[in-house]
């Protein structure tokens, strides 16, 4: 195994340059160094100017991706032996802006995420003292799935609908309303409907699938929103036949 | 103060070239033209039939010119992708409950491709006779 | 829209493969003979078959047009222009299903 | 600019954001701002796995609850916290599950339990082995729908600012832009968390390097119990990820070179195949770290190239219970070591993990400043002692996140507005770090003497201590203090300047690391994690009491000690496995 390896870093300063370039440096080529290793051992030893975001290395806190050779991923586990002998081009997330060098701005998905309601929605709160909801594991089941989004925002990285048109609620959002939706305590989905069923919601996936294939969490959120358009649509359908029906 | 100065990505119109799973996705999306072709296709050869024998013949003459060939061995490779590439993904856009339990998505891809079989051979026999 | 639009993906995923290898490569090709006309013309003359097909014509066009539709949006970055393809996409397909329901309840 | 709210709230983890919505509710008219330098949902407490603690199984009392932790504590504990703590914590969990939290259930519907070490009892609600995961994002997605709260996403609060004695706002800097502003609160809340990343080997993210105790150190509020560090008995070599308790809990055994169940020689009991509450594998974390140490005195430990082992083995527990009890511990193996639990043996070293001690408050979470709180791994209500049991720390977190929240939206309501004295404290912070970003004249990295502060501060303040060791490390520590205050800084930009704010938390956590010395130095006994090889045994004569520490004017740390607060449970021997 070679001892070094290369890494090809974006790098965009704003006070200095408008576009985005890349630097090279070289690290060494560990048997258990994530490319995130890789990137500490830079700012430490070789230049501390680079900026880029981690915080729990084990790959749950969601703050580490970035695309690798191309590839969204989390950097605090992807291995630097698996692109060796190298070099390794490391970019910050597509479709977002670039505030400097590997990180992005992440305000858009904040706003969505806010926009469909992630919350649990009771038409009468039930008091704490009367204990808990009962859930079955096979009710928990049903939304579970879709409960394990980090939020790393790797999915809105590899689809291509995001990048085209921002306005497009996108994958995770969309997951998480239907984790919402699914949890037998909820009785929110009517409320996210009118969010969700808007041309930018739903209906904007073409389903090109790949935000499934790059979540590091099994959400499959195309999953969910092929779903959910059967829901949105059957709503339509059922509103047509019957305007005036109940809510 | 400062000024804030974002960078801003801009998609090519040729983003679709640049990954190979999104040049799938953009074919498989084509798929759609040929699915559109198959039916003028068919559309002809009932105008055609109901144009008695002797167009019926001319139909099927024209249908045998090597361009009409070509042209229809493509649609039937994109027919063929559109199928498979529709019935992989059925299974997660669509959850089939089974006495309260979720069928784990692999077993639905089976029944989908027997479905499949058994209609084209319905076809193929109504067809040929 | 989207429940044709899958409805039809799934139809044109069943049935179109089969028939047009038949009568678009295998029957020109000579491979296999021609199916006579008398008989296809019983065949289609059949109620059943002449609504299904109608069915079958209709959501496919539906399924193509719609698909187009995001195809070239995407595609080639013209979301801009979405009122204007997606009236041409559906307009397409609607005229294709009534020359395909006039074809069948009227020439046949 | 500036920014003016009621109540400000630094940290969005459980605790910080647990706290947000009790202001929320308790008054919708208060305006709260939630300041955080990561993204809420990035916030430490996401990695939280094992579970949470509250009093729950028809045959469990709260009683009982109080008794494993103040023992737990070894006797540290103010046990009126513990009580208030422990009736409270049922019922917050309570409130997350309605809120939305997957926790874990039984076939019925009811919420399932798990033991966990140091627990008499199963009171540990879990869900699966992501527990922080699902609370920490419950709670965040759950404070979008409260309109009066705001939030500064990445911002880093640099100081707090003080009008005569009252705390009445901090200074932030908004990392992507680089503007530094003053948030003018009548109550702030400290929840920034731990500090394990003073140390080189710690479980801890990267963030937690106590901010929010070094500003609160700073601005005069006494720290406590600082030499009191947790090590976790389970962490995995080379990156310190945390193998989670509930591996022990469902029915994991710790082995040695020969693959024996070492801890039955350090008194915790004798084996048996299944799990037994309060025994062996499932004993408190002190214990079992420190009969780590022992054994690798005897040479039974084996050696890897990130130092001496010992084996985790969950082999026996078979595929079905990992996947569905710890699927979580068998991605992390998988991953980051290239094993399968089903298959194989995990290994495992001690490894840093919580700080029981932080910046002193009362049982509401108010500090010795007034309108100053604190809530989370960040403050020290004293609920811990001298070491914490494994799944109180959460139900912590929510239980003085929302008595804080409660009484700092009380004291808000009644409060004044800042004097204008505080205006020229923030002009002087802005240009402080102006300064800064123009160059500060040493040379060295800053990598290097964080370095070199976590080698110090091992060597002397680790599982084991000795008073000629500490001494030394203090004085190393106060010469690190002052090279940290020159250290050179690559990076002049104003966008996004990670290097900026590491050089602030480097220079915070060399206060704490000074904090911890000096509080072990002055304790010469032995008890719970804090143990002296030069005072081997407890001390409650002289020590039944809480360290603080304060810093002086040329910031040297000064300790004082002060009595523990005991009610109803005196003191007694701490026995494990029988
Ligand atoms: C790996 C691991 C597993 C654990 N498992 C368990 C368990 O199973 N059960 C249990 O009970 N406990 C567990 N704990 C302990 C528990 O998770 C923590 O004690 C708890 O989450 C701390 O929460 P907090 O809200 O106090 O702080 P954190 O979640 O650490 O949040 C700190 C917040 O403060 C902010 N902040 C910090 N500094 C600044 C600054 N200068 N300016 C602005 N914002 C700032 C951060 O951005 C962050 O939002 C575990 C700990 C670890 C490390
Ligand atoms: S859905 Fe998956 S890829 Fe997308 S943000 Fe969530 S965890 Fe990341
Ligand atoms: S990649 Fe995008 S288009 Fe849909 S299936 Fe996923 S959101
Ligand atoms: S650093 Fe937290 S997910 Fe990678």
């Amino acid at each position: 195994m070679p001892e070094e390896i290369t890494l090809q870093v974006a790098r965009y300063r704003p006070e200095q340059e408008d576009r985005p370039t890349f630097d090279e440096y070289k690290v060494p080529l560990r048997k258990d160094w994530a490319v995130l290793d890789g990137l500490n051992y830079i700012k430490d030893e070789l230049d501390g100017t680079l900026s880029y975001r981690w915080s729990c290395r084990m790959g749950i806190c969601g703050s580490c991706g970035a695309r690798v050779n191309g590839e969204p991923k989390l950097t605090c586990g992807t291995f630097l032996t698996d692109y060796a002998p190298g070099p390794v081009r490391i970019e910050p997330l597509a479709n977002f802006p670039i505030i400097r060098d590997l990180v992005v701005d992440l305000t858009d998905f904040l706003v969505k995420l806010g926009a469909v309601q992630p919350w649990l929605i009771r038409d009468e709160d039930k008091p704490v003292e009367e204990g808990e909801y009962l859930q079955t594991p096979a009710e928990l089941d049903e939304y579970k799935q879709f409960s394990m989004c980090i939020n790393c925002m790797l999915c809105y990285s590899a689809c291509p609908v995001y990048g085209l048109d921002d306005k497009f609620l996108g994958p995770a959002a969309i997951a998480l309303a239907q984790r919402y939706n699914l949890d037998s305590r909820d009785e929110g989905a009517d409320r996210r409907l009118t969010v969700l069923s808007q041309p930018e919601g739903v209906w904007g996936c073409t389903f090109v699938g790949e935000c499934s294939r790059a979540c590091p969490k099994g959400v499959d959120p195309a999953g969910a929103i092929q779903r959910y358009k059967l829901t949105a649509a059957t709503a339509a359908v059922k509103k047509l036949l019957m305007p005036w029906g109940q809510r | 103060m400062t000024t804030q100065r974002l960078y801003k990505p801009r998609i090519s119109v040729l983003w679709w070239l640049s990954r190979r799973s999104y040049t799938l996705f953009v074919l498989r999306e084509l798929s759609s033209l040929f699915v559109g072709w198959a039916v003028v296709y068919l559309l002809l050869l009932i105008r055609a039939v109901a144009g008695g024998p002797v167009a019926y013949q001319r139909f099927l003459h024209w249908s045998a010119s090597p361009w009409a060939i070509v042209l229809n061995v493509v649609t039937a490779a994109f027919l063929l992708y559109h199928t498979v590439t529709f019935i992989n993904l059925t299974p997660q856009a669509m959850v089939v409950q089974v006495r309260g339990r979720r069928v784990p998505p692999r077993l639905l891809l089976g029944p989908l491709y027997l479905a499949w079989l058994v209609v084209s051979a319905v076809l193929v026999w109504l067809v040929v006779g | 829209m989207w429940l044709l639009f899958s409805g039809g993906g799934m139809v044109a995923a069943l049935v179109l493969p089969a028939l047009l290898i038949l009568l678009g490569v295998v029957v020109p090709l000579g491979l296999l003979g021609a199916p006579d006309h008398a008989h296809l013309l019983a065949v289609l003359r059949f109620p059943l078959t002449r609504l299904t097909l109608l069915a079958v014509c209709f959501l496919c066009l539906v399924h193509a047009a719609h698909r187009f539709r995001y195809t070239l949006q995407d595609g080639l970055k013209l979301t801009r222009f979405d009122g204007a393809i997606a009236t041409v996409c559906y307009s397409a397909a609607l005229l294709g299903s009534a020359a395909a329901a006039y074809l069948l309840f009227v020439s046949l | 600019m500036s920014a003016i709210h009621d109540v400000v709230i630094v940290g969005g983890g459980a605790a910080g954001l647990r706290a947000a919505i009790a202001v929320a509710e308790a008054d919708p008219r208060l305006s709260v701002a939630i300041v955080s330098k990561v993204y809420p949902m990035r916030s430490h407490t996401v990695s939280a796995e094992g579970g949470a603690a509250g009093v729950i199984g028809a045959d469990d009392t709260i009683e009982e609850h109080i008794y494993d932790t103040i023992s737990g504590g070894d006797w540290l504990c103010d046990q009126d916290a513990v009580e208030a703590f422990i009736t409270e914590a049922p019922r917050e969990l309570l409130r997350l599950e309605h809120w939305g939290c997957p926790w874990s259930r039984e076939p019925d519907g009811h919420i399932a339990v798990r033991p966990f070490g140091g627990m008499k009892k199963m009171r540990t609600w879990f869900a699966a082995d992501k527990t922080g995961f699902h609370l920490l994002h419950t709670l965040f997605q759950t404070s979008l729908k409260y309109p009066s709260v705001m939030r500064y996403d990445e911002w880093h609060v640099t100081r707090l600012l003080v009008d005569d004695g009252r705390v009445c706002g901090v200074v932030a800097l908004e990392l992507m832009s680089g503007r530094v502003e003053a948030i003018y609160g009548k109550a702030v809340i400290l929840a920034t968390g731990g500090c394990g990343r003073v140390f080189p080997f710690t479980t801890n993210a990267a963030i937690k390097t106590g901010d929010g105790m070094a500003l609160a150190y700073h601005a005069g509020a006494p720290l406590k119990d600082m030499e009191f560090v947790q090590y976790h008995p389970t962490g995995l070599p080379f990156t310190g990820i945390l193998i989670t308790e509930a591996a022990r809990a469902e029915g994991g055994w710790m082995l040695n070179k020969d693959g024996y169940r070492y801890l039955q020689d350090y008194n915790l009991g004798t084996p048996s195949p299944g799990p037994v509450l309060r025994s062996m594998e499932l004993g408190p974390r002190d214990r079992l770290s420190q009969a780590f140490v022992k054994e690798q005195e005897k040479g039974r430990t084996i050696d890897t190239p990130y130092g001496p082992v010992v084996h985790l083995d969950l082999r026996h527990l078979g595929e079905k219970l990992i996947d569905t009890k710890l699927p979580f511990v068998r991605e992390l193996c998988h991953k980051y070591q290239n094993i399968d639990p089903v298959h194989e043996l995990v290994p495992v070293r001690p490894v840093v993990h919580y700080m029981m001690g932080g910046v002193h408050t009362d049982i509401n979470g108010a500090t010795a400043l007034t309108g100053l709180y604190a809530a989370g791994e960040t403050a020290c209500v004293s609920i811990n002692g001298a070491n914490r049991l494994g799944s109180n720390s959460l139900p912590e977190c929510l239980v003085f996140g929302a008595r804080a929240g409660t009484a700092a939206a009380a004291y808000a309501g009644a409060a004044a507005p800042a004097g204008p004295a505080v205006e020229a404290q923030a002009a002087d912070e802005q240009r402080r770090l102006e300064a800064d970003l123009r160059g500060r004249g040493g040379r060295e990295r800053i990598a290097t003497i964080r370095t070199e502060m976590q080698t110090t501060i091992e060597g002397a303040a680790g599982i084991y201590r000795d008073g000629d060791t500490l001494a030394k490390a203090a004085d190393k520590l106060r010469e690190l203090r002052e090279r940290a205050a020159v250290a050179a800084l690559d990076d002049a930009s104003r966008t996004f300047n990670t290097e900026l704010t590491t050089a602030l938390e480097l220079t915070g956590m060399i206060d704490l690391a000074e904090a911890i010395v000096h509080s072990a130095l002055r304790r010469e006994e032995s008890r719970g994690a804090h143990q002296r090889t030069d005072f081997p045994a407890r001390d409650d004569e002289r020590f039944l009491a809480h360290s603080l520490v304060y810093r002086e004017a040329d910031g040297t740390p000064r300790v004082e000690h002060r009595p523990v607060t005991i009610t109803r449970w005196p003191p007694g021997e701490r026995v494990y496995g029988r």
